[in-house]
């Protein structure tokens, strides 16, 4: 940002930077631009994904989902979150009142951290730490700091449950999170971001995911522990509806209960911008290499669309599972982690170092290797999308025939 | 001391509250919770997730039902059995019916008959999709639980052709039904059943053969076949413990006996015998028999009467009867004592719900909270067959 | 096996000052005396030519005119396929029986909804408090002669007839005018 | 009104924002889920496939802390009625309740039984009554659109805090 920030200024003022004397305050001004950008995009994401979401979750369903506020229900999550803003703000007498106002903004910053390092096209990202990764396993941390001070503080016993559960949650799975970044980080060389995704390509079998069987497996890891890691199903233990009412945030209301789903949803960008950017090639455009030609305005937007489609790909997976699949109990939660994750993903670590001194990027079998996972991976997923199309279609025909029966259209066929 | 009130007030010191548990947390679980089922309410003594014990504490919806009956004239009567158990309301209309036929030795029409054999089997499939649905519901799953409700529509607008209603069809009479079936009614039936049977294996595609939702269920909450009898568990929950009860079969009434159908039985389909998945799939395959019943009931029903002539204003004999018959909680029988006037002297509801839920106290032993979602989910309760 | 087997059965074992009658109703009922209900249902369960393993319900029946309360209890053996009624009554000031839970422990539940429907006290039963109506509640329902509170805690338990409100409004408006 | 008022008293702003508050609450109405008896299948049913509540905006939550509507589906008894009083005082302003069936409006077919409590109204205040045993899915719908038009008329500016004391 900080070199994007020079330039801005020599276009605008035809000065270096450094020479100039209002240096300190030009960047804290761009600082404040650059957040207040994220803050929006985070915000506007969370609120268009909560929308989006329960359309898709309806339609899962055979139903209609948000419609009537705005043109097809659109202005939904606006409605939703203008009314929490402006409902009663309920502190409950018994509680700890100062963490209970507090630990909302715990979350909060420790979401929207997370932005900062979040690459969404080629040079676009606000800050592209050197230690990208690292900093965003450490600031998606403070989530749990908040969740654990919310359900302690509010002095009722289901929070207290949902607050527990999310530390024992959250802690285990840093663990194979943080090893099945390790083989990404070990084959890119670096823990920046931006250089992680450079060091991929843009075909299939230049991703970091068709590496080798030790990195598909270390995928899937990344993928599970990061459901977890944002309470998402099957591991939406903290505020588990059914059992535990609403988990941590049973006793919130008004505007602070408005930051947990806030963050949640915004959370969804951020697995799916991780997964995007460490196993899936980013923001490359396959055949192109942005780092040797000249930057056009055009590859920006190309490289923009391709980061943005992958990340809402993952994004309407995490929200197809989420509609899909019960929830696991809290001792398999523990046990998957501990049991399955961390030894798999430590074996992956070793196969991948072996794996990378044998074969190294270049050599024939590695990419015969490379190009057969690819081509396997992407047969399944067409698959995978031939079958629900053709489900579809066998669900029309199934309703068809019912003419007479019902007095109830399938969403598809509303009057 | 002969005053009741004062014995009473003597009796209610004789046991004190047991003190509390150290280290342990209590936890009222209840009424209102989201997987509840209605008003029920449980003292959960944990120690963090692990469940010590949980003590049902219910009465929440008790609604006096046996003293109404006893201000109610016979054929007044009909409307609050729907109320006994909403879900299955056709089995409460016809053990009443039953008992006031016995009572007053009314033959019913055959064609009756089977037009009651239609209804409540069509009831029993609806009234386990809730029963399965909400049990993935309340492990997490909404789709499947949505899903059900969307066939469960079907077999309302069934119902609603038949007799009206959607919920509380109120649609026996005491000697026979309140209406005829509509001509078209049974190639509706039969298009239904066509789409439905194949819904079943996607069903289970989609959450049965899941398995985080195996892994949930399979030997949790195992129920010995002893402790079954023990604690009177009826119906689905008994025969997932293995045993083969089934009223349908052993006592044959009403016209069960023409058809031919099987009694699935629990046998460890996942895990142990009689846990929590033995429960669950026990009702999945109860649906498929009841789709055998409901074709043979179609192709075998004669023409004729629907209901037997009965006086309006019914006044039955000293007498008495217990009849029962096999709902979809299980046995499910009315004791009814007559006086000679127009309305019984008394009526005591016997539900399989009731004592499904005594069995709670002794089987969430040592379990997990959230297990104990998939206990009471398992069991099939519903409030209002628990308090009546 | 009838239940007029069963009765023979109970009489031969226990004679005729335990087994009092034996009545034919649509469903016949064997009487018995109230002081040995627990002997006499435990016999029925584990003797092998009967077998009643299961407890059906049991049901209390108030007689005002009788001044006793009826216990009965409905047997269930799938061994003999046949159902087996036992009744026996107790006085209604104060009544009192055995309790039924180490037979079975279903009876314990089916004990305490008598108790707090109908007064009846069961000795030897582990838990005996209300288990529909709330604690602080007064006076037993089923029983005939129960008067309904006009209020509980605060809330009135009686509606206006809505009929007679709309009489007397439109009465009074009459007069008005 | 006085002589010299302002545009803000007239009440052309405020109306104007009235408006825009009505709307986003009478779109965002999160209700309750407490389903007390019978009725509690029709509002289940109402949020399945062919009423689909969730068109309107309307989901359910467990908490009454974040639910703005209560909807008493069913028979209250005296032993339940002291916890749906406890659950309205629970839920945060602005707050309303809807009495689904006869039994939570009057007692309907219980009136007569001893344990029953006859009206919900005798507990927590009630906007919406709707009657039926049970009411049907589309019955509840329009029970929730009266709740929007109920919700269109309120007036936020002019009434401040709390509007409504009730026991």
């Amino acid at each position: 940002m900080k070199a994007f920030a020079d330039k801005l200024f020599l276009n605008i003022f035809h000065i270096q930077a450094a020479d100039s004397p209002y240096l300190a305050l030009w960047y804290v001004l761009m600082m404040f631009l650059v957040s207040f950008i994220l803050l929006n995009f985070a915000a506007l994401f969370a609120g268009i994904a909560s929308y989006v979401e329960r359309r898709i979750a309806a339609r899962m369903q055979n139903r209609i989902g948000p419609n009537l506020v705005g043109p097809q229900g659109i202005l939904q999550w606006l409605a939703d979150g203008l009314k929490m803003f402006l409902k009663e703000d309920l502190v409950p007498q018994t509680a700890d009142k100062f963490i209970f106002r507090l630990a909302p903004y715990f979350v909060f910053a420790g979401l929207f951290g997370a932005f900062v390092a979040l690459p969404f096209g080629y040079g676009i990202v606000a800050a592209d730490l050197n230690v990208g990764i690292y900093y965003i396993l450490a600031i998606t941390s403070l989530v749990v700091v908040g969740i654990i001070s919310g359900g302690w503080s509010s002095n009722s016993k289901w929070a207290l449950f949902g607050a527990l559960r999310s530390a024992a949650q959250i802690i285990s799975y840093e663990i194979p999170t943080g090893l099945s970044l390790m083989l990404v980080v070990m084959l890119a060389g670096s823990l920046s971001t931006q250089s992680i995704i450079e060091s991929q390509g843009g075909w299939p079998w230049e991703w970091f995911v068709f590496h080798s069987p030790f990195t598909l497996a270390g995928f899937f890891i990344f993928f599970i522990s990061s459901l977890a890691e944002g309470n998402r199903v099957p591991f939406d233990l903290p505020e588990a509806e059914s059992e535990l009412v609403s988990g941590f945030n049973t006793e919130y209301s008004g505007l602070r209960f408005l930051i947990y789903p806030m963050a949640e949803w915004a959370n969804l960008w951020v697995v799916g911008a991780m997964v995007t950017l460490t196993y899936l090639g980013g923001w490359q455009i396959p055949g192109v290499r942005l780092e040797t030609i000249p930057s056009s305005v055009l590859l920006f937007l190309i490289s923009i669309t391709i980061f943005f489609i992958k990340t809402l790909a993952v994004v309407f997976i995490v929200i197809q599972l989420r509609w899909t699949l019960p929830r696991v109990r809290v001792d398999q939660m523990t046990l998957i982690c501990w049991t399955y994750l961390v030894p798999i993903a430590l074996i992956c670590l070793i196969g991948t170092m072996i794996w990378m001194l044998a074969f190294p990027w270049k050599s024939v079998f590695g990419t015969a290797i490379r190009i057969l996972m690819s081509t396997v991976g992407g047969s399944v997923m067409i698959w995978c999308m031939l079958r629900a199309r053709h489900n579809y279609v066998i669900d029309k025909d199934r309703f068809e025939k019912l003419k007479g029966i019902p007095a109830w259209y399938p969403p598809w066929k509303l009057p | 001391m002969k005053n009741p009130a004062k014995v009473n007030e003597a009796i209610r010191h004789l046991k004190p509250q047991a003190a509390p548990f150290e280290e342990e947390m209590s936890l009222n679980f209840g009424p209102q919770h989201p997987s509840t089922h209605g008003v029920l309410n449980f003292l959960v003594v944990t120690d963090g997730e692990v469940m010590h014990q949980a003590l049902p504490n219910i009465g929440y919806l008790h609604r006096g039902i046996e003293k109404l009956a006893e201000m109610t004239p016979y054929s007044g009567f009909m409307p609050y059995t729907d109320r006994v158990d909403y879900l299955a309301a056709m089995f409460a209309n016809q053990v009443f019916a039953m008992a006031v036929e016995s009572l007053a030795e009314i033959e019913v029409p055959k064609r009756a008959e089977y037009l009651r054999v239609i209804v409540c089997e069509l009831n029993r499939i609806a009234s386990h999709f809730i029963a399965t649905g909400a049990l993935a519901l309340d492990l997490g799953a909404v789709t499947p639980f949505v899903q059900w409700l969307r066939e469960r529509e079907f077999i309302n607008d069934i119902m609603e052709a038949l007799c009206g209603a959607r919920l509380t069809y109120n649609y026996m009479r005491i000697g026979g039904v309140s209406v005829d079936m509509p001509g078209d009614l049974p190639d509706k039936i039969l298009r239904f059943l066509d789409h439905f049977e194949p819904i079943i294996d996607e069903y289970n595609r989609l959450i049965s053969n899941n398995e985080i939702f195996v892994k949930r269920l399979a030997d949790v909450a195992v129920i010995s076949p002893i402790d079954a009898v023990n604690f009177g568990l009826v119906g689905p929950n008994l025969r997932a413990s293995g045993i083969g009860i089934d009223l349908r079969k052993t006592l044959g009434y009403s016209v069960y006996p023409d058809f031919d159908f099987e009694v699935p039985l629990g046998k460890g389909f996942r895990g142990a015998l009689g846990d929590a998945y033995d429960r669950y799939m026990v009702r999945i395959l109860e649906m498929t028999q009841s789709c055998r019943i409901i074709r043979q009931a179609l192709e075998k029903i004669p023409g004729g009467e629907y209901r037997a002539n009965v006086k309006k204003k019914l006044k039955v004999e000293e007498n008495e009867v217990y009849s029962r018959v096999e709902s979809a909680r299980g046995e499910m029988g009315v004791y009814l004592i007559s006086d000679g006037t127009d309305r019984p002297y008394r009526l005591k509801i016997k539900t399989g719900s009731f004592t499904a839920m005594s069995i709670v106290e002794k089987a969430s032993q040592g379990l997990m909270v959230a297990d104990l979602i998939a206990l009471i989910g398992s069991l099939d309760v519903v409030a209002p067959e628990v308090d009546r | 096996m009838k239940p007029a087997e069963v009765y023979k059965l109970l009489i031969d074992r226990f004679g005729e000052d335990l087994i009092l009658a034996y009545v034919e109703t649509r469903n016949p009922y064997i009487k018995i005396n109230n002081g040995y209900v627990q002997a006499i249902c435990t016999f029925l369960r584990y003797n092998p030519s009967t077998k009643f393993a299961f407890l059906s319900s049991i049901s209390g029946v108030d007689y005002p005119q009788r001044n006793e309360i009826d216990i009965v209890y409905h047997l269930f053996s799938p061994f003999l396929n046949t159902l087996c009624v036992l009744k026996t009554s107790t006085p209604r000031d104060l009544p009192e029986l055995e309790s039924l839970e180490s037979v079975w422990k279903v009876a314990n539940w089916f004990e305490r909804e008598i108790y707090d429907l109908l007064g009846v006290r069961f000795t030897g039963h582990s838990n005996l408090k209300r288990i529909l109506l709330p604690d602080d509640w007064e006076g037993h329902p089923l029983r005939k002669d129960y008067k309904e509170k006009n209020s509980y805690h605060d809330m009135e338990t009686m509606r206006p007839d809505p009929l007679k409100v709309l009489r007397e409004k439109n009465e009074k408006s009459g007069k008005s005018q | 009104m006085k002589e010299n008022t302002t545009i803000i008293e007239q009440g052309v702003i405020v109306s104007t924002i009235d408006g825009v508050l009505n709307w986003m609450r009478k779109s965002s109405i999160w209700y309750l889920l407490f389903g007390t008896a019978c009725c509690a299948i029709e509002l289940m049913q109402a949020g399945g496939p062919r009423t689909d509540l969730d068109r309107f905006g309307a989901v359910f939550r467990a908490t009454p802390r974040q639910s703005d509507l209560m909807i008493v589906a069913g028979t209250v008894t005296y032993k339940m009625a002291e916890r749906i009083r406890l659950l309205y005082h629970q839920m945060a302003e602005p707050k309303y309740v809807i009495s689904m069936g006869s039994c939570a409006n009057c007692g309907g077919l219980f009136q007569r039984s001893y344990s029953v409590l006859k009206g919900i109204d005798k507990v927590v205040p009630v906007d919406v009554y709707i009657a039926g045993c049970p009411p049907r899915t589309e019955a509840l719908a329009e029970g929730i659109l009266k709740i929007q038009k109920i919700m269109m008329r309120e007036k936020w500016l002019k009434t401040r805090g709390t509007k409504r004391n009730f026991i």
